[in-house]
């Protein structure tokens, strides 16, 4: 488990997963937001990578900019890589 | 042990309380406005009759067993037990308050473990 | 602060709230007063007939955040608003029912009683 | 109170959750051959509709509250949430057992207290 702001990293609980979210503008800034421990999944499916990548679409805030994903494997939420759908044409 | 030969299974016996799927997706309940991940899970919920004799997996109460005795002596004055869940988990939420921050939280009792009579 | 079911996340409130209560109210209710640790709410909502019915009273703390911000896709039309901010906020809340959605609904004869 | 002015009330609205009374007669369940006393008590039991916005009282988990909000956008997937006990007090009973000894025990679980939404 990796913790980019203060450059740490914390072990995570038995069972649970790292995840990543990041900002990602217009012309391509990354900006982390927050890293951690995913304790909790909602789907045994989720989380099974052993890298962090970004399968569903991002929720509409801050107009889809987020990238949110989690893995399982130590330190695999250092970075993101991205392999979702492209927003359906409205 | 009593055999069932010759005895008619019921043709389609009404399925007994048990653990079913039920995908929730907040995007379509709309609230991809708050809810950053995840934008799906699977939460379960239970369904089915609580029939006599209550079975040991579904845990009943003492007044499970008694309020079902009494629904199979007079059905009309007595309702059965219902199919609910009895034991839950919690997942993680990351959202955005009403400060605009991103928080993380650990929401309890979203997701059914198992089943019971109560 | 009013919170309508819409997007601001609901603050945390510590004391126990009053609130008024129309339809529904707990069983040792005494004159259409509640209690929580939650919110406050009223909620319009069209029962089967199309007939618009208020009901008013409390929401626990615990999924406030779901039950306050509510879907805007049931299938009858409703509109929920919480409160927190005094003992009987929810007196001054008024929702009305979001439009109809077929689009093609012509005469709009909805009645008012 | 908030105005009901220009709202008509529901005709007959279904009654929401609520504790009702059941009155358990151990002799008419033919159980007076080994219990002693009491040989009636008011166990008391769960009914009525679970629907959205579930109230304080009825303590609802958060999966509740989610199953009851996907409730009302498609009911026929999803069943609404069961009115149950939620609070459960016990009650002593003075039977006969197999050894033929008087035995005084207190039974968990025999009276409702409260009902809820789960």
């Amino acid at each position: 488990q990796y913790e980019e702001q203060r450059n740490t990293t914390i072990r995570c609980s038995k069972g649970s997963r790292c995840y990543g979210l990041w900002e990602k503008t217009r012309d391509g800034e990354i900006h982390l937001v927050k890293q951690g421990c995913w304790t909790h999944i909602g789907d045994q499916q989720e989380c099974h990578d052993d890298r962090c990548v970004v399968t569903t679409t991002p929720s509409q805030i801050q107009n889809g900019t987020y990238r949110f994903c989690c893995c399982s494997t130590n330190m695999c939420n250092v970075n993101f890589t991205e392999d979702f759908p492209p927003p359906s044409p409205t | 042990a009593p055999t069932t030969r010759g005895k008619k299974l019921a043709k389609n016996p009404k399925p007994r309380c048990h653990r079913k799927q039920l995908h929730v997706n907040f995007k379509e309940m709309g609230w991809d406005d708050w809810i950053i991940a995840p934008l799906e899970y699977e939460a379960y919920h239970c369904d089915g009759v609580c029939d006599f004799p209550i079975r040991s997996h579904l845990e009943p109460t003492n007044h499970a067993i008694i309020q079902t005795l009494m629904n199979s002596m007079d059905p009309d004055s007595t309702p059965p037990t219902c199919c609910v869940p009895t034991r839950l988990s919690p997942i993680s939420i990351l959202y955005i308050d009403s400060a605009n921050n991103v928080v993380y939280k650990q929401y309890e009792d979203m997701v059914v473990e198992s089943c019971g009579c109560r | 602060e009013k919170d309508a079911s819409g997007s601001t996340a609901p603050a945390l409130p510590q004391r126990q709230l009053w609130c008024y209560c129309y339809h529904h109210c707990p069983e040792d209710s005494t004159n259409n007063t509640c209690r929580t640790d939650g919110y406050c709410f009223t909620m319009v909502d069209e029962e089967e007939g199309g007939v618009p019915v208020l009901t008013s009273g409390c929401l626990g703390l615990v999924g406030s955040e779901f039950q306050c911000r509510d879907t805007g896709n049931s299938r009858l039309r409703r509109s929920l608003e919480c409160c927190t901010d005094q003992d009987y906020c929810n007196k001054d809340l008024h929702p009305t029912l979001p439009p109809l959605k077929t689009p093609n609904y012509a005469d709009g004869n909805i009645h008012h009683m």
